[in-house]
Order: C-alpha cells, then sequence, then structure tokens
C-alpha cells in the first residue's frame, strides 16, 4: 500500500488531476463503507457490541449493513471458518462488487486461534486475500473499529486504477480467483 | 390473526413436487444466527418442509479437550455458548470438582451464583433483542445492549475479558471481587430493572408483536420432552424443569425463585419466559449478596484444594511445597481419580451437561458436552412446518440456537 | 406438566380491546424512543475519547524486568505449556560471564515469540508463570495489514529499560491472588 | 415564451429540491435513527458528518456494476430507471407556494396545477411498483421474487384503501386538483380535522406505499436478504434507495398538501406582510410540515416491529378497506346534511 501512496506524490505518477481524483473518491469511499458480516460465532456478538450505542460503527459511516454481497464494501470475517465453510466464504468473495476489501477479526478468522484442528481453517487467508488483520479472542470493539480505521487508511490511500493493474490481477489468481 | 396461522394454499392438493420452492436459508443468511443452512421446500411463502444442515462451524470442540490437561479446558468451554461464557466455564468447574470430591466454601457458591445469573441476564439479553431484531425493531436492542455492555463491564472487573471470560479456577475462582466490581453489581441492580422495563414497554404488548410472535413455532410439551429439550424452551412449553431446582448444584436450593412457564411453546411464550427469568435472575443476585454479606467469612475466594488450585505467587518463591505444586498444576500432573462424571448446570438456553470419563491421566479420557442448542435445533424442522418464512425465521432465533455450541 | 410447585404461567396471550386498536401500543411505542432524544448519546467516540478499561484486562502481554532492568523470564517455559492456543514459542541460552545485568536468572530465554494471532488472551500464561515475567497488561493491541507483524519477538514484549517505559502491572499483581 | 422559461426554472429546482432532500434524507435517516438509540452517528465524513451522502454517492457511483449472468439484462436495467423516474414525475403536482407575484404577473409555485392531481399522483405510483416488480423478477434470485411479489401485493392492496380514504376528502373538497384543494385550506381549515379517520387510513397507507416499516416487507433485511435489490450494486442500487426517499419525500408533501393546509398556516391575513413574502414564508412552512413527517416516518421505522405478510394483507383487507369505506359513508352523509338534504 505504501508504494501507490509514494507514487500519488510523484511527477511521473497519474498527474495532479488524477491524483486529486484518487483522492476525492478515496475520501468518499472511505466514509461509506457498508460492512458485509460474515459472523459465525464469538467474534459477531463483538462486532454487535460495535454496532451498539457504546461504540457505533455509524459514526464512520458504516452502520448501513448489506448482507447481500453485492452491495458490500467490505467483508468481515468474524469467527472460525471451518472447512466447510470455506468454499460458502470463497463464494461470498467472487460475489463482491469491486473494490472490495476484507477484514479478519479474530484470532480464528486469522489463524484459526484455539482451534487447530482437523475441521477449522488455519486463517481465512488461504482462500481470499486479506487486508486487515484484527487480532483478540475476541477482539474489543476499540480493536474493531481500529481494524475499520486502517481499512479505512487503505481506502484512502488506494489508487483508482489499483483495481485494474496486473498485480491485483495476479493477487487474485495466486488464491485462484478470476 | 390466530385463525391465520394455519393458512394452506386452497390449490394445496393440485401442487405437485416441480410446483414448490427450493430456498436455501442460509449459510450466510443474516438471521440465521452462526451459521447453518436450512434447506427449505416452500409454497409460496409456506414452508412446506424444512431440512436443516449443520457442521458448518464445527470446531472438533470434545476433540480438542481430549488433548488438553483439565485447566485448559476452561478456554475452550468459553466458545461454545459465547454469549454466556460464564456458566459454561462455572460447569466445567463444577464437573472436575464433582469428580475429584474437592469441597467449596459456600462463599465461592454464592459468588459463583451472582456470577451465573449476570451471565444468565446477558444470555437472555441477546436472545430476547435478537427476537425483536429479526422481528424488525432495531431499537429496543440497541436500548438493551447497553446493559449488556455493563455486564461486560463487571466482567471485566472480575476477571479482566468481556465476553470469553475464562472465570474461575478449578476449586474457586482466579481473585476475589474486588470494590469496584461490588460497586458495578450494585449498581447495575439499581438501575437495570428500568432498562429492562422500558424493553419490555417496547415490545410486550404491542399487538404487532404480539402478532408475530403467538402462535409462532410452537411445540407441544410431551414432543418438547420428546426431544429432550430443556431450559427455557421447555418451560416456554409448560413444564418447569429447571436444573437449579431439580438437580441443584452451588447451593441453589438455598434461593427462592420461580420458574416461569409458558402455555403452548411458541415465540411469544419463549420471549415472556426469558423475560421473566431475567427479573427472576436479578432476585437471585441480591438473595446471593445478601448471603453473602451474612457470611462471617469475608476473604474466601477458592477451596482449601492446594492440588488444583494455584499457590499465590509469594508462597511459589518461598516454599519449596508451593513451587512444586505451582509446577504439577500447570504441566497438568495433578492426580485427578479414575471414574466418570455427569454434571449439569442450567446454562443460558437450557441444560448444559459434561460427561466426562477420567482415566487417571493428564487429560480427560472422553469428554461429551450436551450441548441444549443441539437438540432444540433437530425440532426445527417440525416447529416451522407450515408456517411462514418470516415465522421460520423468529423461531430460530427466539430458540436461540447459537451456531459455536450447536457444532461443537 | 407440574414438576414443582414454584412455577407460574408468566404469560397473557389475550388482548384487550385497547391493545387491539394497535394505535395506544405504537403512541406509547414512539414516547419511549422519542424521550431519548433528548437523553445523553451512550457513545465513546472511540479514537477521540477512550473508554476506561479495568485494570485487570487481559490485553497486551509483557516481559517485565526487575528493578535492577534484569529480564525476569528464567525460559522455563510453562507459559508455553500453559498456553491452550500454543501460541508461544521460546529458546532457553546460558546467561554469560558480564551479562548478570541483562538476565536475573542463570538462564534466559534467548528467542520469545508470542503469536498474536495464535493468541487468546486467557491469561493462563500470567499464572503459570513462577517468576513474575509475563504479564497481560490493559494495553490494546493494534490491527495489522501484514499477517507476519503478529509475531511479537523480545523486542516488543520487553519492556524498556529505563523507569518511564516500565509498564504498570501492579494492580494485576495485587488484586491477584492474594489470600 | 415566458410561460416555457419559468416552467422550465420551477422543474428544474423542483427536481434539484428533491434531489437534494432524498439526498440528505438518508443522512437525516441515519442521524435520527442514532439520535433515537442513544448513538452519535455519522459524523467523521465532514463536520456532524454533513458530507455523507455525498460520500455514498461518489461511492456508489465508483463501485463496480454487476449484471448477474442469469439475470434478465434489459428488464434488470429498467427495473431501477422506472423507479427512480415515477419518483421524479410525482413531484409536478404539489403546490409548493401561493403565487408570486413579479412585475405584476403572477406566477404560481406549481408546476402544473391539473385539475386531475390527485389521479396523475396515482397513475404514476402504481407504475413504480413495475419498477420493483421488475426489478425483482429480473434479478432471478429467489429473495428478490419474494421480495418483488410482496410489494407488488402489497402496493395493491393499500392503493385502494388509500384511494378510498381520498375518495371521502374529494367528497368533501370536491376538486381532484391539489392546488385548489390547498386554496380551500385557507387559515386553519385543516382538512385533518374534518377527516381524522381519512388522515389516519391515508398516512398508514402512505407508510405501505413507500415501503417504511411496519410496512417494509419487500426488503426486510431479516428475511429477505435485500429483498427485490438483492442482487443490485452500485448505482443501480442507489437509485432504489434514493427512490424510496424522494417517495418518503413526495409522500411528506401530499400529506401535508392534502391534510395540512400546505402552505396554508393560521393568521395569514393577519400578518400583513407583503404577497410575495407570505408566499414564501408559506413555503417554508410547508417544508417544516414536509420535514416534520419526514421525521415521522423515520421515528415510527426505528420503533416498530413489522407485520408478517399474512397479518399486511390482513390489515390492507379487512381492516383498512371496510373502515375507508365507512369513512365514505359517513362523509356522505354528513355533505349531504350540510347541503341541507335531509331537511
Amino acid at each position: 500500500m505504501a508504494k501507490e501512496g509514494d507514487r500519488l506524490e510523484g511527477f511521473e505518477g497519474p498527474g495532479f488531476l488524477a491524483t486529486s481524483l484518487d483522492k476525492a473518491v478515496g475520501m468518499a469511499r472511505k466514509n461509506s463503507i457498508w460492512p458485509l458480516p460474515f459472523a459465525t460465532s464469538c467474534c459477531g456478538i463483538e462486532f454487535m457490541a460495535t454496532m451498539a450505542s457504546t461504540y457505533d460503527l455509524g459514526r464512520f459511516g458504516a452502520e448501513r449493513l448489506s448482507f447481500s454481497p453485492r452491495q458490500a464494501d467490505l467483508l468481515m470475517v468474524m469467527g472460525t471458518i471451518a472447512k466447510k465453510m470455506g468454499p460458502v466464504l470463497r463464494q461470498v468473495y467472487e460475489q463482491m462488487a469491486e473494490p472490495k476489501w476484507v477484514i479478519a477479526v479474530g484470532a480464528c478468522a486469522s489463524t484459526g486461534g484455539i482451534f487447530d484442528t482437523y475441521s477449522v481453517l488455519q486463517g481465512i487467508d488461504r482462500i481470499i486475500p486479506v487486508d486487515v488483520y484484527v487480532p483478540g479472542c475476541p477482539p474489543r470493539p476499540e480493536q474493531i473499529l481500529d481494524g475499520v480505521m486502517k481499512i479505512q487508511d487503505l481506502i484512502q490511500n488506494e489508487s483508482l486504477r489499483r483495481r485494474n493493474s496486473a498485480e491485483y490481477q495476479d493477487l487474485l489468481a495466486s488464491y485462484g480467483i478470476e | 390473526m390466530t385463525k391465520n396461522q394455519q393458512i394452506t394454499n386452497p390449490t394445496n392438493t393440485a401442487l405437485q413436487e416441480k410446483d414448490y420452492t427450493i430456498l436455501n436459508l442460509g449459510p450466510t443468511h443474516p438471521a440465521t444466527h452462526g451459521i447453518f443452512q436450512n434447506v427449505m421446500k416452500m409454497d409460496g411463502e409456506l414452508i412446506v418442509s424444512a431440512e436443516p444442515t449443520i457442521g458448518y462451524i464445527h470446531r472438533a470442540f470434545e476433540k480438542l479437550a481430549e488433548r488438553r490437561p483439565f485447566y485448559q479446558i476452561t478456554p475452550i468451554t468459553d466458545r461454545m455458548n459465547y454469549c454466556s461464557s460464564p456458566i459454561n466455564n462455572m460447569g466445567w468447574h463444577m464437573t472436575v470438582e464433582k469428580l475429584a470430591g474437592i469441597e467449596i466454601p459456600k462463599r465461592v457458591q454464592y459468588l459463583r451464583v451472582i456470577i451465573m445469573e449476570l451471565a444468565r441476564i446477558s444470555d437472555h439479553i441477546i436472545c430476547n433483542s435478537v427476537i425483536g431484531v429479526d422481528s424488525g425493531a432495531m431499537t429496543g436492542f440497541l436500548y438493551i445492549f447497553q446493559w449488556r455492555e455493563f455486564i461486560y463491564e463487571i466482567y471485566e472487573e472480575l476477571c479482566g475479558a468481556r465476553l470469553t471470560t475464562n472465570i474461575g479456577r478449578i476449586g474457586g475462582l482466579e481473585r476475589d471481587f474486588n470494590e469496584k466490581a461490588w460497586e458495578k453489581i450494585h449498581y447495575f441492580l439499581k438501575e437495570f430493572p428500568a432498562g429492562l422495563k422500558e424493553f419490555e414497554n417496547l415490545l410486550v404488548r404491542n399487538r404487532i408483536f404480539m402478532d408475530r410472535t403467538i402462535k409462532c413455532g410452537p411445540i407441544t410439551a410431551e414432543r418438547a420432552l420428546a426431544y429432550s429439550f430443556s431450559g427455557p424452551n421447555l418451560r416456554a412449553a409448560g413444564v418447569d424443569y429447571d436444573v437449579r431446582v431439580m438437580n441443584p448444584y452451588s447451593s441453589y436450593e438455598e434461593f427462592s425463585f420461580t420458574i416461569p412457564i409458558g402455555t403452548n411453546g411458541d415465540t411469544y411464550d419463549r420471549f415472556m419466559v426469558r423475560q421473566r427469568e431475567m427479573w427472576e435472575s436479578l432476585s437471585i443476585i441480591q438473595q446471593a449478596i445478601d448471603k453473602v454479606n451474612a457470611l462471617e467469612d469475608k476473604t474466601s475466594f477458592h477451596g482449601n484444594v492446594p492440588e488444583f488450585f494455584l499457590p499465590p505467587k509469594e508462597e511459589v518463591y518461598n516454599s519449596m511445597e508451593a513451587l512444586i505444586w505451582h509446577f504439577k498444576i500447570v504441566m497438568g500432573e495433578t492426580t485427578i481419580p479414575k471414574g466418570e462424571v455427569y454434571h449439569c448446570v442450567e446454562g443460558g438456553n437450557g441444560e448444559l451437561g459434561f460427561y466426562l470419563v477420567s482415566d487417571g491421566g493428564r487429560t480427560p479420557y472422553r469428554l461429551h458436552f450436551r450441548r441444549p442448542c443441539y437438540i432444540y435445533y433437530q425440532a426445527y424442522p417440525e416447529m416451522v412446518k407450515g408456517s411462514m418464512l418470516s415465522d421460520a425465521i423468529l423461531t430460530m432465533s427466539s430458540m436461540n440456537v447459537i451456531a459455536g455450541e450447536l457444532d461443537a | 406438566m407440574q414438576l414443582t410447585n414454584r412455577s407460574e404461567v408468566v404469560v397473557n396471550k389475550e388482548m384487550t380491546f385497547k391493545e387491539r386498536l394497535y394505535f395506544p401500543a405504537i403512541i406509547s411505542g414512539l414516547i419511549i424512543t422519542v424521550k431519548h432524544l433528548f437523553k445523553k448519546r451512550a457513545t465513546v467516540k472511540y479514537p477521540e475519547e477512550i473508554r476506561p478499561m479495568a485494570p485487570v484486562y487481559r490485553g497486551l502481554h509483557v516481559l517485565k524486568r526487575d528493578e535492577q532492568g534484569r529480564e525476569n523470564c528464567t525460559a522455563c517455559g510453562l507459559c508455553a505449556v500453559a498456553c491452550p492456543a500454543e501460541a508461544i514459542t521460546m529458546t532457553a541460552a546460558e546467561r554469560k560471564k558480564g551479562e548478570e545485568h541483562l538476565y536475573r536468572e542463570e538462564k534466559y530465554a534467548a528467542i520469545y515469540e508470542i503469536n498474536m494471532l495464535r493468541c487468546i488472551f486467557c491469561g493462563l500464561c500470567e499464572e503459570a508463570c513462577p517468576k513474575e515475567a509475563i504479564f497481560l497488561t490493559d494495553r490494546m493491541l493494534p490491527s495489522d495489514m501484514n499477517r507476519a507483524n503478529f509475531i511479537f519477538g523480545k523486542d516488543k514484549l520487553v519492556e524498556g529499560v529505563s523507569i518511564d517505559s516500565r509498564i504498570d502491572i501492579s494492580k494485576r499483581t495485587n488484586a491477584h491472588r492474594k489470600d | 415564451m415566458e410561460f416555457i422559461i419559468v416552467k422550465f426554472v420551477l422543474v428544474v429546482i423542483v427536481f434539484l429540491v428533491s434531489l437534494g432532500i432524498a439526498a440528505y434524507s438518508t443522512y437525516a435517516e441515519r442521524k435520527i435513527a442514532a439520535f433515537l438509540q442513544d448513538r452519535v452517528g455519522p459524523d467523521r465524513a465532514g463536520p456532524f458528518g454533513i458530507l455523507q451522502p455525498l460520500a455514498d454517492g461518489v461511492k456508489m457511483f465508483m463501485k463496480e456494476e454487476i449484471i448477474p449472468t442469469h439475470a434478465d439484462k434489459g428488464l434488470f436495467i429498467l427495473g431501477p430507471s422506472i423507479m427512480m423516474m415515477t419518483a421524479c414525475m410525482t413531484g409536478v403536482v404539489i403546490p409548493w407556494g401561493n403565487t408570486l407575484i413579479i412585475n405584476g404577473t403572477e406566477y404560481p409555485v406549481q408546476i402544473t396545477d391539473i385539475n386531475i392531481g390527485i389521479l396523475y399522483i396515482f397513475g404514476v405510483v402504481s407504475i413504480g411498483v413495475y419498477g420493483i416488480m421488475i426489478g425483482g423478477w429480473a434479478s432471478n434470485n429467489k429473495y428478490s421474487l419474494m421480495g418483488a411479489i410482496r410489494a407488488s401485493s402489497q402496493m395493491i392492496s393499500y392503493e385502494l384503501a388509500m384511494g378510498m380514504s381520498i375518495i371521502a376528502l374529494v367528497m368533501m373538497t370536491g376538486t381532484l386538483s391539489i392546488g385548489e384543494i390547498v386554496k380551500q385550506q385557507q387559515g386553519m381549515h385543516w382538512n385533518v380535522f374534518v377527516q381524522p379517520l381519512g388522515f389516519i387510513l391515508f398516512i398508514v397507507c402512505a407508510f405501505a406505499e413507500c415501503n417504511r416499516t411496519p410496512f417494509d416487507l419487500p426488503e426486510c433485511e431479516t428475511e429477505l436478504v435485500g429483498g427485490y435489490h438483492t442482487e443490485y450494486s452500485s448505482m443501480k442500487l442507489g437509485f432504489y434507495l434514493f427512490a424510496e426517499y424522494i417517495n418518503m419525500f413526495i409522500s411528506s408533501a401530499i400529506i401535508a398538501s392534502l391534510y395540512f393546509g400546505g402552505y396554508n398556516f393560521p393568521f395569514i391575513d393577519q400578518l400583513g406582510l407583503p404577497h410575495n413574502l407570505l408566499t414564501l414564508l408559506g413555503t417554508l412552512i410547508f417544508f417544516g410540515k414536509v420535514f416534520f413527517f419526514i421525521f415521522f416516518f423515520m421515528w415510527v421505522r426505528w420503533t416498530l416491529p413489522r407485520f408478517r405478510y399474512d397479518q399486511l394483507m390482513h390489515v390492507g383487507w379487512r381492516v383498512m378497506i371496510p373502515l375507508a369505506l365507512f369513512n365514505i359513508l359517513l362523509t356522505a352523509v354528513i355533505v349531504l346534511w350540510q347541503n341541507g338534504q335531509f331537511n
């Protein structure tokens, strides 16, 4: 991500107009994240707490949950992903419209956590690309908000062309997603 | 609206297999709490039959527990019914204590009762407010959730975590309640009734809500017993079975509380039974505080079991014996007698049982959790058959089926 | 079916005429919600305001030093054994001559790593430690974009030598296991 | 020529105002929901989150368009277009204010005062249903289809009751022109005082027509994921959501003009202000009424649970329509009595 941030400043980059457009769009996108809560277990309850009055995810413009993947910008994977669930998760990811981001909330989604067993996927980054990991089992709502803010930083600094770039295609290809 | 419950399609007889719609409810449906799949055969909005699929969040709890020393199983039980993890923790500790024949001082038992009843309240808050959300009333959820947040604060003072508490140890609690925790519990007892009342006023006598929930997903007492239901779902069907009364543990026999029951086990019954249980839990907490204050013993927070309960750190440095116990306990080398034991507690959503077989080794030989959700979910197809899609969703949320516990 | 004499039917499904009219309940509901318009907001605006955490909160770990700035850890491995998530690994090393000011015991952890993404913050390592070396603190672990950054080595876990950079855990030790 | 210019200017203004108010309704909805729920709501996009609708709009425009492989492409695009178009068309007949006198010529602050204004609105609104139906059908998704079926049956049922509640009003006023109806409510002679039952029926039906809770079955999240717009992404979804808010705005405007006197307010004649200023004041008051009803829509949404499909039909056919018929009968008797027919 840092690389793209640098390129924005450079002269041989996409040019001033483009970078300000990038910035404006980045600002807009970052303040209008519609999350798709893929809540499977404990972290889902903490996500409820994050949505609730005390923490209020709505302050970031993200209170409009979109359970339909077509409309979501941010896939929040919360909780254990069993191997049986893996294909479903991947299908949800494929159904999402670009640009899309993924946040792995909690130990289970990130690495499998305590469940190092035959049935649990040891981290969702084995099947889909993950942008931000949030540690904790489950993370405090503050940590989830922290993760969302990291995503906002990412969005802010993302070039509009990134989703068409060869690197991005390679990244998807490395996960076998066309 | 009672008549409309059993609407049948007038052309029902002429319908053939191909005329039905197959609707996949889940695994990523917003109203499946956790992950299930229901393959529903629909006749328009009516459910002809439902076929539940489980296993989407199978985490192999039991196998995992069989290669862990006893004290390390507590964090695993946390993640079963994560809405009320303290009850799971306590249940597990009591199971081991039962097997090892450990005596627990009265004070610790009362403190445990306080923690477990707080957990029950927080569990019922989630369940009942989610019934509200699923029926479209989001606001009540956000009001009452602030109180759950407050219970989190109490947990945090008691053990240092919010949701997966890992509270208590085999032989007692890991630390005594501090001043701030007592303060917060008293504040909770004082202020929560108003919040609960407000939540009730918002929904309970609202005709839209009553119409939605009455006769929605009913189950008779006979069928519920046949499925071996327990907890609020069985009580809603009209059977006053409560583990706390029938098979008391942790001095529950000393407390007086009524067992709320419903009439025909529909969603409204389940909602009201849970609602009343919160009030009962509040009174139990108050009684427990009174009992704790009346005790001579003001300090003990664990039993006198050096072979299970870690010695204080100062002793570990200064006494050889304590150091040896410390190492033995942490390495899991404490001797647990051979034998098998079943212990059950009244969990947030039913009878939570632990069936433990020990061969005297450092880990359980076999450990089975009796998860109430697993049992409720078997009855789901029967309960939603012939009702509408909206009913199926409310039935699901009112049964308080939690995927993490169901699949274990 | 009655098993005890303590039961009570708590459900009244009969609606009065007033309740059948929909509107009284709707209006009382509207009044309840509109009252909240004028209540104090319950929200804690996280990055600007931080909600107070209990001092015993189980957050990011720290490896303590003693008063003279020597590492407490003696690499006995009890924390790694106690960890249900198997997130802790360590390699022990012998203390050499001239390193007495660095390590309190003769043996020390040359490498001490916690996989923070595996860790479930249960606090069993803190309890298992016989040397008061590892503690969980009320600091939060930040999120990150790179999975590799979550393997916390000694550089991130051990507290600083200077008094200012020490992490206060007195609340935990006092409240903890005192008879 | 001048006529065309004036009308063109008015059309543009009404169009922009509708869009602006709809955009800020989304912001208001989030803020009001938050305030009713002890939260803060969006506050990080600009001061107090005031740029939130802008951010949403830009994001939606820049999002990838997905047309599912199994969808009927033509209809898939047609759905949101119809929805948006019909939503924008209804604002034409609403009298936003009294007349403005410029250079001695009197210009009404209303795009057109056709003498069947009410029928026009009903016609346009019923086309709007097709937007939802076609969208839900074309998505080729079972949830969307169910949402579409729910939407169409709900709209049809409630349009009946709505129409009947209006008939009573028309019997009292004797005209179908909204401009005329508003003029008759001069001062404090608001129709809500003479047609309370009709007003209640009308507002309940307005809720149903706008798909707002407690009648938001077509898109109810917990059952149908997204309802008819489950498969839509980017601006097509934006059109659907936007149209809902425009509809809400227009419904509020219609309620305000039919039952709450439109731009009229008490003591309007006793202020002794110049005509143009009075008109402006009236328009402001009209918008005040509209905003109150928009608030009311949101307030109800965040308080009530929703109906079930069969209960919705039950309320529509077995409660609303008989009541509306009774209202017509009652009004007829009163009108006849007033006209001295019983003497």
